[in-house]
């Protein structure tokens, strides 16, 4: 039993030192452009990220993401409840939620620069527009499939409507919530780094994309990796966030399985 | 599990008709509970489906009545009705005379899924809290009341956990205990103990006639088990055929203060459960 | 004499040849040759596809996604600086010699900076601390316009860059969004029918004369498809030299390639497609680089660097 | 009968009503020539309609779309099932997979235009890049998800270990994978677009951008619509194909009075 | 429902050791099942946990023996030790001598978790066919098997539906037939007729004992039902504390052709059930 654990712990620890060794050794000779040793990227990652442009890219991408996240998070709950419990409303905007939805939300950037400009304002709003749907839906799905027994538990000690929607609804709906607040997030990731494509170019994405564009290969490398490093983090925060908030789902998920 | 010492149940402070005239608990002619030829049909049209045609029955203040008949004929069909989630399709179903047009406010209900019943978000004492909110007690009576309804179904030690972390039969007692701390003057329960041992399932059994004696509460029990339905019932109500109608009313006369061993051994308990066995065995 | 398995032609005789073009008004050029037959008299069957920005054209080069791409002089030396292995085939578009001493520059050079009709900057100096729109940073028209800054005693550091595309950059400079911008023709032409004032012609200033859009192929390719190459060469210098003798022809193509109406074009700068490409063209922009600092020094070119010299 | 009618009722109505609404700005003039009528989009777009151009780049966008989808569902998929019943490979991947999980495909973009150029390769790889992973987690959730009960239910009948992954966890792993295929259908469509319209790629990516890049905004406006029907239809044909696979599953059995 | 009729289930054909050496049957010195200080502990170092600790119970060949014991005691895990799912931590079960160390070939299981053992992709048929296919039946016989043993639990119109589609009680009965058509000849029940109405039960309960006459087929089955225990089995297992030990085996002496009704209204079962009850309710 504790052998097999630190095995897994040895393996699961192991894998991920072992491709980065690999990765250093076999590129350390690299003459290709495209590919510089992994040496050069981490040099040029520290030079550029820590902590020359800190403040000025990364904090102001991570302002704009979490700006733009956090108010398609509450708009999103706040109209897919309407949408779920008023069923006229609903009815008439599924099928242009379904609609835009489709769209990808980098194409609507340009639309986005000419009716607001290209400041932090567009990207704020491009952000929170796309990450808007995947929460909405989920929460028309949660809402919408929140057990019957559960509301008629509800009727019968009679809470009252208020009691109803915040002690019965949300919480019955909060897994499913969590679960397009996720993909929101995935995609307010990605339009944060679109939306910097135009405009002043400052930012992680504009960096990167800048590299790329002028062949500093290695500086396009070390933004990728800050890229996939902050993805990483920021879904480990959210990971943490859902944890505690559905502490209970997890909890009895696990438990169904185990049993 | 110590539910045969019951702590007691201290007297319910919520304004109750039936306390206030206690000269109506005794009397048959207004029935608690009043089922004058209810029908239900679910959907409407083609799809229309009539699961009750024609039920009629009475349950007095105070009376224990049990109903048992074959899975599917529309036994928790009829209780929805009587918890004022359904409508009825005709006839009428009656509190003290009132028709029930919507929850009625002096009942409960203990559902048939009880592992779907509970919200798995709360835990097991905040479940019992939550129909009481709007009842806006002070926060002594609150505890005292979940307290004692934990320690009737014997969770006193549970009370912080969530429902998916107890086992089938202690969820079954979690919402049992949930509609005791509301302290309803009618109890509807659907299959209350269907998941929980024999042990288990004859203490709830007590507890159900120890309330219904310490508060004079009104009971109607859904049961499956026709032992249960005897031992438990003034009256069990043999509910038969599809639609469902009232095969017979069969008055259970066991002496009062009933007992696991000894009322089970008394020669009127077969015969009682062989006169509703009978009912129920002759083909459909 | 490259002559490996990717050279053998088709069976019909031809080679096929992919290139990559940004579709500006100048590909006319490369339209005329197709048109004209002059690939096919050098037994070529050259396919055209449209690619989105010139790094993105040098990247499929050099990879050999396509075997030739139009690139401006500026991100070829950019990626040379970067040892991206890259050849010079032929001219693409450019000035004529002498261009930068005429009188009416904005008729040779099609890129533009442009102000509001009423803006208070009246000379490039004016722009510190002011926002220019480019269509792309570290590209030639932040380049050129940092010189026209720097040459005026102003610090090009100063300057708010904006990335915009050229129509959005059009809007913002109507609505006052951006102070400066700089745009590409037909948009400078464009801009200033909408009342727009020209400030400058940061092309001509920067280059002075000579080839500015280059074909460049990549150095596998121009080891396994010499040939082919050399005829591509042959048949756009020869519809180059046609571009220029035939203004009126080469700008109806534009006009169309570019969807832009006749008039518009017409109004703008006139093309010039220059039949050869010279060094000192090319380092003159590489020492222009280094000297704003967009390059750490000037790129050691090799000595083959221009195909068939 | 009525009932039946009107969600359909309303929804036209919200479609009229927000193309009222466009028609009105846009007669305003509130956003310049960036935000043309609705009538003018629609009449551009029935001319796009008629081109060979358009029709081509559609095609491309869904050929690529599509085949990438199939090439990451089968990956996926095999991956998903390898992952999820070993341990020890399940521990070996684990941090590169979560490492991995939150890159979007346009983090990469800018190395797959680099490497691969604006060709269909690169946006075929940013793709399935962008569709492998999800559908890699979610199968390894199901197999993980598989109910034990049902696993000891085939043990105890004497059925093999290869029987129980193909006739009990795969079954017991589909709606995951639905889920995911779901997820990964509209996304495939989108960085199909992405890949054109930022890495020059082929498809209504590069329209799009040709439109912008020309300022035909009509054109813009008219090609976000395709997208928007295409991605409808997308969707629609995910959701009809996971019905017919699922039609066992919750979310999808027809309720049987 | 028509269990009473029930279709002859034809003589099995599979090689059974038991059918070629027919004087092992009545032989009670050879048990058929042998459970000999048994014990079985969940996890390791710290959080391990003893569920059973050391029993020992044997059950010979052609006998139906129930076990009932309070809810959590282990009976779940007892038999998913016999079933070779689970390895004992110390002790051994044993099958005609041979310790069982996986599922052994002659050996089906009903589980407690009848929704969750059901395949719900595969309709009624299907989930039959599952198990039966590496037997590599002829086609005739698999589809005999299969309608006779949906024939046997009252299910023959059901075969096409889902097992999703079907009440509670129907799916447990889906699940008492998958293990019919596979024809074992040691038959395991965990809580088999819990979901079933009172007038299905007997007759499953029927179909049990049939069962056993028409293939000498070994039966165990857990239940919470004591009425039940002593109407179906030889002997009744009574497990007690935790961690789970045997408190008695009593052996049940009523009549060989049982009958609902004329054997439960014998004195005799009233003292047997008594017997049973009061080892159970004792104090914990
Ligand atoms: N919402 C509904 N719509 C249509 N038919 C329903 C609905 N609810 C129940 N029924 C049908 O009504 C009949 C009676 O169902 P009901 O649940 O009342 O039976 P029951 O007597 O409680 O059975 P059990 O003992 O299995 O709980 C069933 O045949 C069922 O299929
Ligand atoms: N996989 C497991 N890991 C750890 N503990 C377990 C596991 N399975 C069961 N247990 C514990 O073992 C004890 C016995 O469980 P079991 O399911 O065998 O009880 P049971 O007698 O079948 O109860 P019931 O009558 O409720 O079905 C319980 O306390 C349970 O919590
Ligand atoms: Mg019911
Ligand atoms: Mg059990």
């Amino acid at each position: 039993m504790r052998n097999v654990a630190i095995r897994n712990w040895v393996i699961g620890a192991g894998t991920p030192v072992l491709l980065l060794a690999a990765w250093w050794f076999l590129s350390a000779n690299s003459a290709d452009p495209f590919f510089p040793p992994l040496e050069t990227i981490l040099i040029r990652f520290q030079e550029l990220w820590l902590f020359d442009h800190f403040q000025s890219d990364v904090l102001l991408s991570l302002g704009n993401l979490f700006l733009g996240f956090a108010i398609a998070a509450v708009a999103g709950i706040g109209v897919g409840f309407v949408t779920a419990l008023v069923p006229p409303a609903r009815w008439m905007i599924d099928p242009l939620i379904h609609f835009l939805r489709g769209i990808p939300p980098v194409a609507l950037v340009p639309i986005f620069i000419s009716l607001i400009g290209f400041g932090t304002q567009m990207r704020v709003t491009s952000i929170a527009l796309a990450a808007l749907f995947p929460t909405m839906i989920a929460t028309v799905d949660g809402i919408r499939s929140v057990s019957n027994d559960l509301m008629d538990v509800a009727r019968v000690y009679r809470l009252s409507r208020k009691e109803r929607v915040l002690n019965v609804l949300l919480p019955a709906a909060m897994p499913q919530i969590f679960s397009g607040l996720q993909v929101s997030l995935q995609v307010a990731f990605i339009v944060m780094i679109a939306s910097e494509m135009l405009g002043s170019s400052q930012g992680i994405g504009a960096m990167t994309l800048l590299a790329q564009q002028s062949f500093m290969t290695a500086d396009m490398w070390a933004g990728i990796l800050l890229l996939g490093v902050i993805g990483f983090l920021v879904n480990i925060l959210f990971s943490l966030l859902k944890r505690k908030v559905l502490s209970w789902y997890i909890g009895s998920r696990r438990m169904a399985r185990a049993a | 599990m110590s539910a045969r010492q019951v702590p007691v149940l201290p007297t319910r402070n919520r304004k109750s008709t039936m306390a206030q005239q206690p000269e109506t608990r005794i009397s048959a002619t207004t029935p608690r509970l009043d089922v004058a030829h209810l029908a239900k049909t679910y959907g409407s049209g083609d799809k229309s489906r009539t699961v009750i045609e024609d039920l009629t029955f009475t349950v007095d203040a105070g009376e224990v009545v049990c109903i048992v008949g074959p899975s599917g004929v529309g036994k928790t069909t009829l209780l929805k009705c009587l918890a004022g989630l359904h409508p009825a399709s005709s006839g009428r179903a009656a509190i003290d005379g009132r028709t029930i047009s919507g929850p009625p406010p002096e009942m409960a209900l203990v559902f048939q899924d009880y592992n779907r019943s509970l919200m798995p978000w709360l835990t097991v004492r905040k479940n019992l809290v939550l129909p009481l909110r709007h009842l806006k007690l002070p926060p002594a009576e609150l505890k005292e009341r979940c307290d004692s309804a934990l320690a009737a179904v014997g969770l006193s030690h549970a009370d912080n956990q969530y429902p998916w972390q107890l086992s089938g039969g202690m969820q079954q007692r979690v919402a049992i205990a949930r509609a005791l701390a509301y302290r309803p003057e009618i109890l509807i329960m659907d299959e209350p103990f269907a998941s929980v041992d024999a042990q288990t399932r004859f203490d709830l059994e007590d507890l159900c006639l120890k309330i219904r004696n310490d508060f004079n509460m009104t009971i109607l029990v859904v049961t499956h088990d026709i032992d249960e339905a005897v031992y438990l019932a003034d009256r069990v109500v043999v509910l038969g055929s599809r639609p469902a109608r009232v095969l017979k009313v069969v008055d259970v006369e066991l002496p009062a203060p009933r007992d696991q061993i000894t009322t089970r051994s008394l020669p009127e308990f077969a015969r009682q459960r062989t006169e509703v066995l009978s009912l129920i065995k002759r083909p459909a | 004499g490259g002559s490996g398995p990717a050279t053998a032609p088709a069976a019909d005789g031809t080679t096929t040849l992919k290139v990559g073009t940004i579709g500006i008004g100048s590909d006319a050029g490369i339209r005329l040759a197709a048109d004209k037959g002059y690939f096919k008299e050098q037994g070529l069957n050259v396919e055209i596809s449209v690619i989105a920005n010139p790094p993105a054209g040098i990247a499929a080069a050099q990879s050999g996604q396509i075997d030739l791409t139009y690139t401006p002089s500026i991100p070829l030396l950019n990626a040379l600086s970067q040892n991206v292995p890259l050849k010079i085939i032929a001219a693409a578009d450019g000035y004529k010699d002498g261009a930068s001493e005429g009188a009416d520059l904005n008729r040779v050079d099609d890129t533009g900076l442009l102000v509001q009709q009423g803006s208070t900057i009246n000379r490039p100096k004016d722009l510190e601390g002011k926002s220019v729109s480019v269509p792309a940073r570290k590209a030639q028209l932040e380049v050129t316009v940092s010189k026209l800054v720097k040459d005026d005693g102003g610090d090009p550091a100063k300057v708010n860059w904006m990335v915009l595309d050229p129509s959005s950059a059009l809007q913002s400079l109507n609505s006052g969004r951006v102070d400066a911008a700089s745009l590409v023709a037909p948009f400078t032409s464009k801009a200033a029918s909408e009342g727009n004032r020209l400030l400058a012609s940061p092309g001509v200033e920067f280059f002075e004369q000579g080839a500015i859009g280059l074909w460049v192929s990549g150095a596998n390719t121009v080891k396994s498809k010499e040939k082919a190459l050399e005829g591509f060469k042959t048949a756009i210098y020869k519809a180059n030299a046609y571009a220029n003798g035939h203004i009126d022809e080469a700008q109806q193509l534009s006009a169309e390639i570019t969807k832009t109406p006749l008039e518009v074009v017409k109004s703008g700068a006139v093309n010039y497609w220059p039949e050869e490409v010279r060094l000192e063209d090319i380092e003159r922009a590489n020492k222009n680089l280094a000297e704003l600092g967009f390059l750490s020094a000037p790129v050691k070119l090799p000595a083959d660097v221009i195909f068939g010299k | 009968m009525k009932a039946s009618i009107r969600p359909y009722a309303f929804s036209a109505l919200g479609i009229a009503g927000a193309l009222v609404i466009w028609q009105v700005l846009a007669t305003a003039n509130v956003a310049g020539n960036a935000l043309p009528l609705a009538t003018t989009v629609f009449t551009t777009l029935a001319t796009i309609l008629g081109t060979g151009t358009f029709w081509s780049a559609l095609g491309a966008t869904i050929g690529i779309a599509l085949l990438a989808l199939a090439l990451a569902a089968l990956a996926g998929v095999v991956l998903g099932l390898l992952i999820g019943s070993f341990e020890s490979v399940r521990y070996a991947t684990l941090a590169v997979l979560e490492f991995l999980k939150p890159v979007p495909p346009i983090v990469i973009l800018p190395l797959a235009v680099l490497v691969l150029g604006p060709t269909a390769e690169m946006a075929l790889f940013l793709v399935v890049f962008g569709c492998l992973l999800p559908i890699i987690m979610q199968t390894v959730d199901g197999v993980q998800g598989t109910d034990p009960v049902a696993r000891d239910t085939a043990r105890s009948y004497g059925m093999g270990e290869g029987e129980i992954l193909a006739r009990v966890v795969l079954p017991s792993a589909m709606p995951y994978i639905g889920t995911a295929m779901r997820v990964a259908a509209p996304a495939a469509l989108v960085v199909t677009v992405v890949a054109g319209l930022l890495g020059g790629g082929p498809g209504l990516g590069q329209s799009i951008y040709q439109a912008q890049a020309a300022g035909d905004y009509a054109s813009l406006y008219g090609l976000v619509i395709v997208l928007g029907v295409l991605g409808l239809l997308f969707q629609g044909a995910t959701r009809l194909a996971e019905r017919r696979v699922l039609h066992w599953h919750e979310s999808y059995r027809e309720v049987v009075p």
